[in-house]
């Protein structure tokens, strides 16, 4: 297994930080518009998993394929599908990066391989199995890489995905997202063993857990996987330890924590930690954080611009993507 | 008589349920320490305790088997699957062992389950959250399946499920759960497996049932201003399948719409349309009409879902139609 | 022409299109060393290997799910779920992602999967095991859902399945594997979407597909010497349905009479009788019949079986019983 | 946990080991009826696995509830249900345990509490966690046992049920009867992690892997497992390792395994060693053995005219237990 080195030079590390500032800032933006019903539905907030999609989108390359879950807009962003499509979706605009189809749960970007944006726990796993096992048999040598919450990890989904990945040594990457709540539901209501790294290595998938609210050690741990995958090594499972500041959706009134918890867990957030490191260490200078977090505002703000001025899909498209035509292949 | 939703009336049937016999506790995702995705079981778990009112983990076919099994045993489960789209998860369970287990064991074993499950589309959820399934269900011996309309059946629909020694699946669509209505008295609710008339007319009957009641009251109230005088049948209970009440109507009006929320292919509305056609062809003076939702997977975008869906100006024009087509065949037969 | 078995042509089928196209495979449960459950695939794993023929765990979901991601990266996969039943474990992947995956990505991502199931009863394999769901997978856009009746279909309809660029549902109905008939010419099957009339006749439409066909065949042979000339229609693919065949047929007839396995209550034969009550009401001169199975979970003892299925005997009684009514009915007329 | 001691005296062993030949002779008499056409759909044997249903019977009590598959007959015999109505269910007669609705994969008995007879692999266990919760909520004190192959341990309901089990610390005892093969599939290309057991631990249940073929060493490892639920254990896990000497069904060519193999096992047998080692300690005669055949066969052969001579259950009553009356309650 190739020991890759890790860049963490500043630059690379400014580059984490604005992308994970962007999600940030992009997500609470997205609080105001579902306020104003720009954006409707179920809206689903990555606030304080930003480290994850961030770190793990540097292990990858553009042949790489990736599945998410509905709480998906910072894995989209990071893997580089534009703003302007994903914002314009949420809006239900043609140009949205899913023609208006999916809203917040379903984006999609073929051109990213970027395939959704799934909005039934654990459903995107056995399908990742699949592009693996695809790709592999075309002899791609790529990685898919899927990214669930520990909620999926109930599921049997996720159990017979596992033990297929394994049994067939396929070239997965598991990211479990451990925010310890599914919806209202505390890891030791959901799971018997709350070891989730364990529960992953029973089926001989190398498994780890590993602190999700930093953005480097995710950042390492998903090179390191990567290259065991593309040495040959079948998946590998990798458990971040994560909090999602927000509630589960826009609906929920959080009977389920304390407010001390989640204040607690903000203090340890990925932004916080990243940049006082960075100004801890001379690294970064406030100014730069702040033209960082102006540079996001303005592509937030264009992107809004965009998908208002957006058209919608004519009514006579419904019928439009049901069936393909022969002439697709 | 006081206004309540149906929110508040699925609610008070749970309480009175859990109030009432010991043997009968409330299972699924979230109904506890979040309060229900729809907020329908809030504040429960703190009145009867996390014995009762159990949060499961995401494990639909798990935990509905387990609901199947304490049935079994002798207890009245009430498992909430979130919506009917993840009860797809659970379906080996609930067709291949709750609706079979009675038979396949010569009567010896008895499934006293009731199943509550969200459904239907209006929200914006897109296509993996808005399916409608009842036709599935009612598809299946053994089952059945109600689907209140109103505020009395949201209401007391549940203790008649829970009295049938047979699974019951019971739909909450999730459109309804806002709207308020006053309550009527319990005497007043038809049993279970019985569809009611909600308005009577002459011109034709429009036969619908859960999230399309209201839309189809709507309609034959404009219809009336348009001098159509329209019926509309609430089916209420799926399976078993009330065919009298359907074939009266139909006997008086001579005409059937049919509105469905599901998509129209091989779905309930076909059913209902092949019963009249198998028993009541004769009482036909115009072709059986189906509004039913568009045969997609329903979209986000909100002037694609709306398309998507019946709509009351949809069922107005249907019904304006076979009056002006009926009239053209009785000009042919005279 | 020689003569082949059913299973025979499934096979050549799959042969064929291994050797046409590296992108497909093969992938179930036994489907490898034990060569398959009803011995389809008996000696490929010799003659394609392990990497082609992939014997699966007990993972309904799992396989099936992989079948689709292996889709959606450019593989060709031919999925084998070992019956129908089982396939309730595999729901949500075929619903919630194959159906819905091209729509909700807005055309961005395509599925073209093939899924094999045997269906139907008949070996008194009991409740669990005898199923009938293509009523239930009729139902969901997105699906393309065949069920081949004749040599011909079981023999060539599989490279159309593999052909398209959206999930096809392939049903292989148990009774029929051991039928043997002799092949018809490549060239002289219909394309996988269309209705065929089987059998021409004047006094009614028996309209029916797969697993019932040979009995539809059988009851117009002796409906014959009853002086009654039924037409056969063969729907070979239940969507997107040929709805333009089976009124054309009910057009020239003006009576029919589906004949299907599944259960009666919102199953095909429902969509049917609907289509036609939609669309041809005028051209009817007797009530649409329905011969299907009686609504009971199957059970094992011979006689209770068969008497739950369409049996040929029944088709015959309700086509005499059809051309009665609708004697009296034009009487009624005059 | 008490340390129930096990009454291994001569009378026990030979009641063991007569319930072990009745249950042989039984199935051997199944396959003379199947190729009769006397038992007619799937047919699946219990040969060579009879120590695991014996062994465990030996540990429950008449309250206690059983779950099993559609290799079930040994089961349903162990537990007691009577030979005649399981006859008689597989010649489709009226008074078969299941009014000839179920056949040999749907043997049901509320008297035993044997609850079938699950023909939908791994579909019985999340019922068993149910009968298992239903007790428990009305205090009854129970064990649930629940049967299952190894092949069973790849369905996504394994993994839901058995973090039920345990999250929900529930009276289950789950057997797995571990016989190398689903169908023609053999462990290692069925499971990743082949240790079925280790799997069962990752929930954090008790489990254990024994001899399956060893009466004596199940009923000890049953016992143990039972009195640890009846103390407030929660569930226990047992594999145990067997061999299926028949074909899967009576349509199974073999392919996929070799005579060898077989023999290899055959030679294991719990008849063989149980019987062999009473011989070898002088617990046993020859002719004690050939007394306890010729008894069983004198029951098998009641069974069969049992049978032979029910009646059907006549067409009238098709639509009947499809829905309950309410007066059942
Ligand atoms: C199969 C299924 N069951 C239930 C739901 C409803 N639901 C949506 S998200 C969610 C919680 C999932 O939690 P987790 O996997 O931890 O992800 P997180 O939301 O914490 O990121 C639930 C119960 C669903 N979408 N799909
Ligand atoms: C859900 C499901 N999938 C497939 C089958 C077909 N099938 C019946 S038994 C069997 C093998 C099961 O093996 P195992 O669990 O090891 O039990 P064994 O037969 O060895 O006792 C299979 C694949 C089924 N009955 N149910
Ligand atoms: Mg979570
Ligand atoms: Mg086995």
């Amino acid at each position: 297994m190739s020991n890759e080195k890790l860049h963490i030079n500043r630059s690379h590390l400014h580059l984490l930080l604005k992308q994970m500032i962007r999600i940030r800032r992009f997500e609470e933006r997205c609080v105001s518009l579902y306020s104003e019903e720009k954006i409707r539905g179920f809206l689903h907030l990555y606030n304080g998993e930003e480290a994850i999609a961030v770190g793990v989108m540097q292990a990858l390359t553009a042949e790489d394929a990736i599945l998410a879950t509905y709480r998906e807009h910072g894995h989209a962003l990071a893997r580089g599908v534009p703003m302007n499509s994903i914002m314009a979706e949420m809006f239900g605009k043609k140009s949205g990066c899913s023609g208006g189809r999916g809203g917040s749960m379903h984006l999609f970007a073929n051109e990213q391989r970027f395939y959704g944006g799934n909005a039934i726990v654990a459903g995107a796993l056995p399908l990742a199995v699949g592009i693996a096992l695809g790709d592999k048999m075309q002899q791609k040598h790529t990685v898919t890489c899927c990214f669930f919450g520990e909620g999926a990890v109930a599921e049997g989904e996720f159990h017979e995905s596992l033990n297929l990945a394994k049994l067939w040594q396929l070239p997965v990457l598991f990211i479990c997202e451990n925010n310890r709540y599914a919806m209202g539901t505390a890891l030791e209501i959901e799971e018997s063993n709350q070891q989730i790294h364990l529960k992953a290595a029973s089926y001989g998938l190398s498994a780890q857990v590993i602190d999700g609210m930093n953005v480097v050690e995710v950042e390492r741990a998903a090179k390191l996987a990567c290259s065991a995958i593309r040495n040959g090594a079948g998946p590998q499972f990798i458990e971040c330890q994560t909090y999602r500041f927000r509630g589960h959706s826009m609906f929920d009134t959080q009977l389920y924590r304390d407010s001390a918890e989640v204040n607690e867990w903000k203090k340890k957030g990925p932004v916080v930690q990243l940049s006082q490191w960075l100004k801890n260490n001379h690294q970064i200078q406030e100014e730069e954080i702040q033209a960082m977090e102006l540079a996001v505002d303005e592509e937030i703000t264009a992107a809004v611009d965009f998908a208002e001025a957006a058209e919608i899909e004519p009514l006579e498209t419904l019928l439009q993507h049901v069936y393909g035509e022969i002439s697709d292949e | 008589m006081n206004e309540i939703t149906f929110r508040e009336a699925f609610k008070a049937a749970i309480v009175e349920a859990l109030n009432n016999d010991p043997r009968v506790f409330l299972m699924g995702e979230d109904v506890g320490n979040y309060g229900g995705c729809y907020a329908v079981s809030k504040g429960l778990i703190d009145d009867f305790g996390a014995q009762r009112i159990i949060d499961t983990p995401l494990s639909e076919s798990g935990f509905v088997g387990a609901g199947i099994g304490a049935a079994i045993a002798g207890m009245r489960p009430i498992v909430e699957v979130m919506t009917v789209n993840f009860s797809l998860l659970a379906l080996d369970q609930i067709i291949n062992n709750a609706a079979t287990l009675r038979h396949m064991s010569g009567g010896q074993v008895s499934v006293p389950l009731v199943i509550r499950m969200a459904c239907g589309a209006g929200k914006q959820l897109a296509a993996q959250h808005s399916h409608s399934f009842e036709g599935l269900y009612a598809h299946i011996p053994g089952l059945k399946v109600l689907y209140p309309g109103t505020i009395g059946d949201a209401r007391y629909m549940l203790e008649m499920a829970l009295a049938d020694p047979d699974p019951v699946i019971i739909f909450e669509h999730v459109m309804l759960y806002n709207q308020q209505a006053s309550l009527p008295e319990k005497h007043t609710v038809a049993p279970m497996e019985k569809a009611v008339i909600r308005k009577t007319g002459t011109d034709l009957s429009i036969i619908t049932w859960g999230g399309c009641l209201f839309k189809a009251l709507d309609a034959a109230e404009q219809l009336l201003n348009l001098g159509i005088n329209a019926e509309v049948v609430d089916l209420r209970c799926l399976r078993p399948l009330d065919r009298t009440t359907i074939l009266d109507s139909v006997q008086r009006t001579h005409k059937a719409l049919i509105v469905d929320e599901s998509w129209k292919t091989a779905g309930m509305s076909a059913e209902i349309s092949a019963t009249i056609a198998e028993q009541g062809l004769w009482y036909l003076d115009a072709p059986i009409r189906r509004v039913c939702s568009t045969e997609v997977p329903i979209p986000y975008a909100t002037h694609l879902e709306q398309a998507s869906l019946p709509q009351v100006a949809e069922i107005i024009a249907v019904a304006q139609q076979m009056i002006a087509e009926s009239q053209i065949a009785m000009g042919d037969k005279e």
